[in-house]
């Protein structure tokens, strides 16, 4: 656990960057903070690892003062991820991310090994570990960047807006390969952006900070979302925020209607005396194939004869509310097909049983 | 007589055990300022890095330095170093090689990206290792680009040497000039070219080894 | 400083021929033309290798291989040609000193420009000569400015060499001191050459101030 | 004041090989100019062809830089020229004959130096003008000159005026519009009319490949200049003062003009034609 | 109007940037290019000022082949903006924005006159006018980027990834700029762009290009958020899609109750007997105060006097559908009180009212 106590940064200039900050970061967990420009993110972060020192106040690294740490051997167990990735352009990738083992001793063949491990791991091609930074695109390059800061098999991991220079699609890759990552790893990682929903997405818990360095909120993210602390916290984090909340809210509490599902096989008049306006047909395989519309169903012959519309779908066990949502808004009956995660369908979720898990959760907003 | 040619071949056959101790003589007064230069020039670099405010100051005397006429800079020496001595020829050319190459090591330094030298801090690099493993590898394409420039002037300028009697080839100007005779000039002209071409060519390799992750950048 | 008194406070170094104002004279004389010279030839050519991009390899390579010419060399050559009727032996080597940096200068200015730029002036309708003139000599001018000064300090301090030749300029007192054996004579004409030095640098600081413009030498106190 | 260049022969401890003959290495240094290269590289053959160990320091300056350096010992052995060297030395002598200005030297030399035996070959200092000056003015000696001169603009090396003007006025009342420092490039000054007389060595090459007139001196204006060698006494043991004495006793001034004219338009090198000089003269 | 032709882009080296392109941009919308990185966008559009000319077709400027117009001419009639906005960094601002109006020959005073009245439009301070771009932030230099290229009122305007360099607050803030004025201006726009949030907010019209520089599909944002072409569109438009597209639907239709609107002064004993479990307390100027409920309700006194739960708020006249979603979800009664431009209350959304609305809409997705 990192604990911070009071801890205020004013610089030489008089700026006071951090003003009386205390939290805990959890053990294990994803903690980001979130802020405007200059509200000093970057100041607490670095911090940490004593590449600032307070003006007051005490960081703990497990209950230990890191003032009393020398810095080189603070920071070698502490790995760091910033925004240009700081690759050190004049060594290979597999020498770049094998760097701090070297500093830490271990023989070349061992830190490249791990080096390469590494690599696989947060899914770069072995291809590229012997090129040089300059010939790796910026998504490639904040990978490495990750792997480097892994090398060592740091317990606490600091990243600084690492994924903030790439492009939208890039970077959400990234956000999941981080998430992936952290569900085998479980790292101690504290995560700046100003990005608010990367913070919603990726933290386990978010720290909003104002401008001055002062702490506005410390939650999980629904939390957060369903209820803002204040003015500053609302406006920050914008529009959507109802929807937002839906991504923290599992789905699997909505009620599935299974009868709605009929194969491609059933013979049309079957479908039509079910009475539903709507059916989600599924091939042999049991994968949703689309909706037939009652109404529309030719005279004779099997559902598969029918004109289908393409269904939105979510999985079950896994998705959020917010999928499953999306799902229905995506299917012309209003109604979504849940699948499994081999994409067989397991059932139908109406508009209704989405109004009534929806209210459920509408009821956490009172506060 | 009018008809003195441009080259008479014969003559540099007949002349090379002459001329062969001249360039040596002309290859070690030119590149020993120049590795001392550098030697020099790294920590002086480093130091002007280190403190800013030094390095202005040191700038203008250097600039002061280079704009000595070498001739005279020759003479003043004669007294101190003796008359004709490699050393009398190479002090001077040492500062000027400074003059060019600490400039070069401080643009080398300070073209360490800030992100990269945040992260060997942030890795637990102590100073001296950070210099070492990150600093200077990073510096050096403009460091060598600074080292071709001080090498190829080095090399032309210790031909001025041959006016207080240590020029290397460039003695070969003297005589070709008190005899209007034109071989012994254009051989020393191109040997002094040759020589300096050579030198940078090598430098060009040098950087291509040294720096493999800099090529993308160009070497200009 | 004795030296230094021996040689300024002596009234005939003032006056005649051989006074200080005539050997500065023709000093400046020697360095000017050649300066001028190397920047007809060299800004022009620098100017348009920066903006075409064509025989950008031949620049690198000439511009070191024209450093590695002997001026001492050259100049005896020219004048066992020429003779020493008039100033062009001279100018001949220093215009060949010149040259390099104020063509690398110019053409590594101009190149360096940031291609968004580039792009920014042909997009909104300038035309080639437009965006040379107009945006790419602007934002390049603090380097070719620094090449311009730096051939002007070689220059001044290598037309010394001209009095070997018989020529004049104040290489004559550091020539004739060598051979008199007058260390004041020495010493001076090394002052008077560093003191045109300075002063070359100075006035070149000065037309950096008035011509560069601020939002281009701002940005670089930045950086 | 404090003129470093003397202050330093007094002290010559950064002056390279002061004490020469320690190690038995003789330091021969020459003047820039190519007669005297040739003659320091005969002196040098000669010695090695001895056995004695020889450092070669030619082309280097003029007389006031390198008496310095031999008088403290920073070269040993010096091809000379009696006559300029007892002005050098001693500015206000008069002599002029060859004898006489031997023994004025032998007297006035400061106790490290000595000259050896002169040679019979002389290199005198002449005033020189074009063909085409001769021709106009029907000039054939210094006095012919002495009518014209005032139209004439005289040049030289950078020592010449301080020497020579009074000297000029004295003998032969003899005195020009202007002094010019011509230096190395004297005979050129002369060939483009830059100066219409100059001061050129009679064995200097130039005169030949130019095509300039030496004035005869009828009135010894110049004193005699016969070519010896200039040692630190320090510097020379026996050896290599009966090498040197035997190299004078052949050396004479048609044979030097002759070796003079192999290096200057034949463009030989010096060292080959000392070379094979000292071996027709059974020396090397 | 502009017109792609059959238009072929190949390079030197034989990169096939752009394949067999034709479309229309329409006079007087935003066309956005959107595709992933190196699928020709920016080659496309900068064929259109002949900063490239095309290899093979043809591309018309109200008709006239552009090959046919020399290249100045042609691009001093087209504004052109770019990432880093490209500002000569030694001209003040205000000459930076009057460029081209010089560059037509106009009087210094009058391009200076203009280019401050563009300066004031693209909602910059003034008192920057006399800076230069080294002294501006990044958004600032955006915002000079587009005056300059309106300068001399061109009708057509190129922007190649404008916004992408600033961060996500100023970028919002942008965008909101462009449609302001855009609103007032009607300039025929082509926005390159390879964020897909951004595309379907700006663009009227939407063309997704895939890499080799082929035209997937050309659409406004609802449609082609509701009926993506085939896989690769959907798959660009990433998840989020059903929410999404809601956007661009009015929430006009939905039905309003205003019997659920209760004044703070109403008697709780006239609330508890309405028999709704939920009412929406309003001001005394008809301002939401928040929501009771029935049950919750203290016995005696006003309406004042109960625990109100903060509500969410859509504007009736102007909000998307989504944002009316989105005031439902927050909402604890799962309703979502709709206000007027002056933030009145005019009525609430009940979730039954806003699932028929979205029923009509989801009919759409059938395609
Ligand atoms: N070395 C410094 N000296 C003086 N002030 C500083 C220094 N570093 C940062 N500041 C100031 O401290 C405040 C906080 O800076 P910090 O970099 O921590 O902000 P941040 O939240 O990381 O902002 P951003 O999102 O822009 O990265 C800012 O006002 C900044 O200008
Ligand atoms: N001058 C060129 N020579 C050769 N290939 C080029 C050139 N310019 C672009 N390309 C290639 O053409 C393709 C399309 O490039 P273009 O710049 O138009 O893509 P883009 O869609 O704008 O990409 P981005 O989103 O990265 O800006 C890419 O594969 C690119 O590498
Ligand atoms: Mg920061
Ligand atoms: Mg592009």
């Amino acid at each position: 656990m990192i604990t911070f106590n009071g801890v205020t940064k004013r610089y030489a200039d008089g700026t006071v960057a951090v003003d009386g900050l205390s939290l805990d970061v959890h053990t294990g967990g994803i903690t980001v903070f979130v802020g405007p420009s200059g509200c000093g993110k970057t100041t607490s972060l670095r911090m940490i690892n004593r590449m600032i020192d307070p003006t007051e106040g005490q960081i703990l690294l497990d209950g230990v003062d890191v003032t009393t740490i020398d810095p080189p051997t603070l920071r070698r167990g502490i790995g760091y991820v910033i925004q240009q990735a700081g690759l050190f352009p004049h060594r290979k990738i597999v020498d770049n991310v094998a760097t701090v083992p070297q500093l830490l001793g271990w023989s070349r063949k061992r830190a490249r090994d791990r080096a390469m491990e590494l690599l696989e791991r947060v899914g770069l091609d072995l291809k590229l570990a012997d090129r040089y930074p300059f010939q790796l695109s910026g998504g490639q390059q904040q990978r490495v960047g990750v792997a480097r800061a892994l090398a060592a098999d740091p317990p606490v991991l600091l990243m600084d807006e690492p994924f903030s220079a790439v492009d939208p699609i890039v970077r959400t890759s990234l956000q999941e390969e981080l998430l992936r990552l952290q569900s085998e790893l479980r790292k101690t990682i504290v995560f700046v952006t100003h990005d608010i929903d990367e913070a919603v997405k990726l933290g386990d818990r978010v720290a909003v900070l104002r401008v001055g360095g002062r702490l506005a909120q410390l939650d999980d993210p629904a939390t957060l979302l369903a209820r803002p602390a204040d003015d500053f916290v609302r406006e920050f984090l914008g529009r959507d925020r109802g929807i937002r909340r839906l991504s923290f809210i599992s789905a699997e509490g909505i009620a599935l209607r299974a009868d709605l599902l009929v194969p491609a096989t059933a013979d049309v008049s079957a479908v039509r005396d079910a009475g539903e306006p709507w059916l989600a047909v599924v091939d042999g395989d049991g994968r949703p194939l689309g909706w037939a519309a009652a109404k529309d169903l030719p005279d004779s012959g099997t559902v598969a004869d029918a004109d289908l519309v393409p269904s939105g779908t979510f999985v079950a066990g896994r998705d959020s509310m917010r999928a499953a949502l999306d799902a229905t808004l995506l299917s012309p009956a209003g109604n979504a097909v849940a699948v499994d995660e081999s994409g067989r369908a397991v059932g139908v979720v109406t508009r209704e049983a989405l109004d009534e898990a929806l209210a459920g959760t509408a009821g956490g907003a009172r506060g | 007589m009018d008809e003195e040619p441009l080259v008479r071949w014969d003559w540099i056959g007949r002349n090379w055990p002459r001329i062969q101790p001249l360039l040596e003589d002309h290859i070690v007064m030119a590149l020993v300022p120049v590795v001392i230069g550098l030697l020099v020039a790294l920590p002086l670099g480093l130091a002007g890095v280190r403190w800013r405010r030094l390095y202005q100051p040191t700038v203008g005397v250097m600039n002061v330095i280079y704009s000595l006429p070498s001739l005279a800079v020759f003479i003043v020496l004669i007294p101190i170093t003796g008359l004709a001595t490699r050393t009398t020829v190479m002090i001077p050319l040492t500062f000027y090689a400074l003059a060019v190459l600490i400039p070069a090591v401080v643009d080398g330094l300070t073209s360490v990206p800030d992100h990269v030298r945040q992260s060997a801090v942030a890795m637990g690099f102590t100073p001296l290792r950070r210099l070492l493993r990150v600093d200077l590898p990073i510096a050096v394409p403009v460091v060598l680009a600074g080292l071709r420039v001080a090498t190829v002037s080095s090399i032309s300028l210790v031909s001025v040497g041959a006016l207080v009697g240590r020029g290397g080839l460039g003695y070969l100007f003297i005589d070709g000039w008190q005899r209007q005779f034109y071989t012994p000039i254009v051989v020393g002209i191109v040997l002094v070219v040759v020589l300096a071409g050579l030198a940078d060519l090598m430098l060009v390799l040098a950087q291509r080894l040294l720096t493999p992750w800099a090529r993308a950048r160009g070497s200009a | 400083m004795n030296w230094l008194i021996d040689f300024f406070g002596d009234p005939a170094n003032w006056s005649g021929p051989e006074g200080i104002p005539v050997r500065l004279l023709e000093h400046l004389e020697f360095a000017g033309l050649s300066l001028l010279l190397a920047m007809l030839i060299a800004i022009p050519l620098g100017l348009w290798i920066g903006h075409t991009g064509r025989g950008a390899l031949l620049v690198v390579l000439s511009a070191n291989a024209a450093r590695a010419l002997p001026t001492l060399g050259l100049l005896v050559l020219i004048v066992l040609f020429m003779g020493v009727g008039t100033i062009v032996p001279v100018l001949i080597p220093l215009v060949a000193l010149a040259v390099p940096p104020i063509l690398v200068n110019t053409y590594e200015g101009i190149r360096g420009v940031d291609p968004d730029l580039r792009d920014a002036a042909y997009g909104m309708g300038l035309r080639g000569g437009q965006v040379l003139g107009r945006v790419l000599v602007p934002v390049a001018l603090p380097l070719i400015l620094l090449g311009l000064r730096l051939a002007a300090i070689q220059v001044v301090a290598t037309a010394t060499v001209a009095a070997y030749v018989g020529l004049g300029g104040l290489g004559r007192y550091i020539i004739d001191g060598l051979a008199t054996k007058n260390y004041p004579s020495t010493i001076g004409g090394a002052v008077l050459v560093a003191l045109l030095a300075l002063l070359v640098q100075f006035a070149f600081v000065l037309a950096q101030r008035v011509t560069v413009s601020p939002g281009v030498s701002g940005r670089q106190d930045i950086r | 004041g404090g003129d470093p260049l003397t202050s330093a022969s007094a002290s010559p401890a950064g002056s390279g090989p002061a004490s020469a003959p320690a190690g038995g290495k003789v330091i021969v240094g020459s003047a820039n100019f190519p007669e005297n290269v040739l003659l320091a590289e005969i002196y040098a053959q000669a010695l090695e062809a001895k056995g004695v160990q020889v450092e070669r320091k030619l082309n280097i300056g003029s007389r006031e830089v390198l008496y310095d350096q031999i008088k403290s010992g920073g070269l040993t052995v010096l091809p000379e020229y009696v006559g300029s060297l007892l002005a050098f030395v001693d500015n206000t002598s008069t002599q002029k004959k060859k004898d006489e200005v031997v023994a004025a030297l032998k007297e006035k030399l400061p106790a490290e130096l000595e000259i050896l035996q002169p040679a019979a070959a002389e290199d005198n200092n002449s005033l020189t003008v074009s063909k085409e000056t001769a021709a106009k003015d029907g000039l054939t000696t210094i006095e012919d000159l002495v009518k014209v001169a005032k139209n004439y603009t005289v040049g030289g090396p950078p020592e010449f005026k301080s020497r020579q003007e009074k000297n000029f006025k004295d003998t032969y009342g003899l005195e020009f519009k202007e002094w010019k420092k011509t230096g190395d490039a004297t005979a050129d000054a002369i060939k483009n009319g830059t100066v219409q007389v100059g001061n050129v060595f009679t064995t200097d090459p130039k005169i030949i490949i130019n095509g300039l007139v030496s004035l005869q001196d009828t009135k010894s204006a110049f004193a005699a200049e016969n070519i010896t060698p200039l040692v630190n006494k320090a510097g020379v043991n026996d050896t290599v003062r009966t090498t040197l004495d035997a190299v004078s006793a052949k050396l004479d001034t048609a044979g030097l003009v002759a070796l003079m004219k192999r290096i200057a338009v034949d463009k030989d090198d010096a060292a080959a034609v000392a070379k094979d000089w000292l071996s027709q003269n059974g020396l090397g």
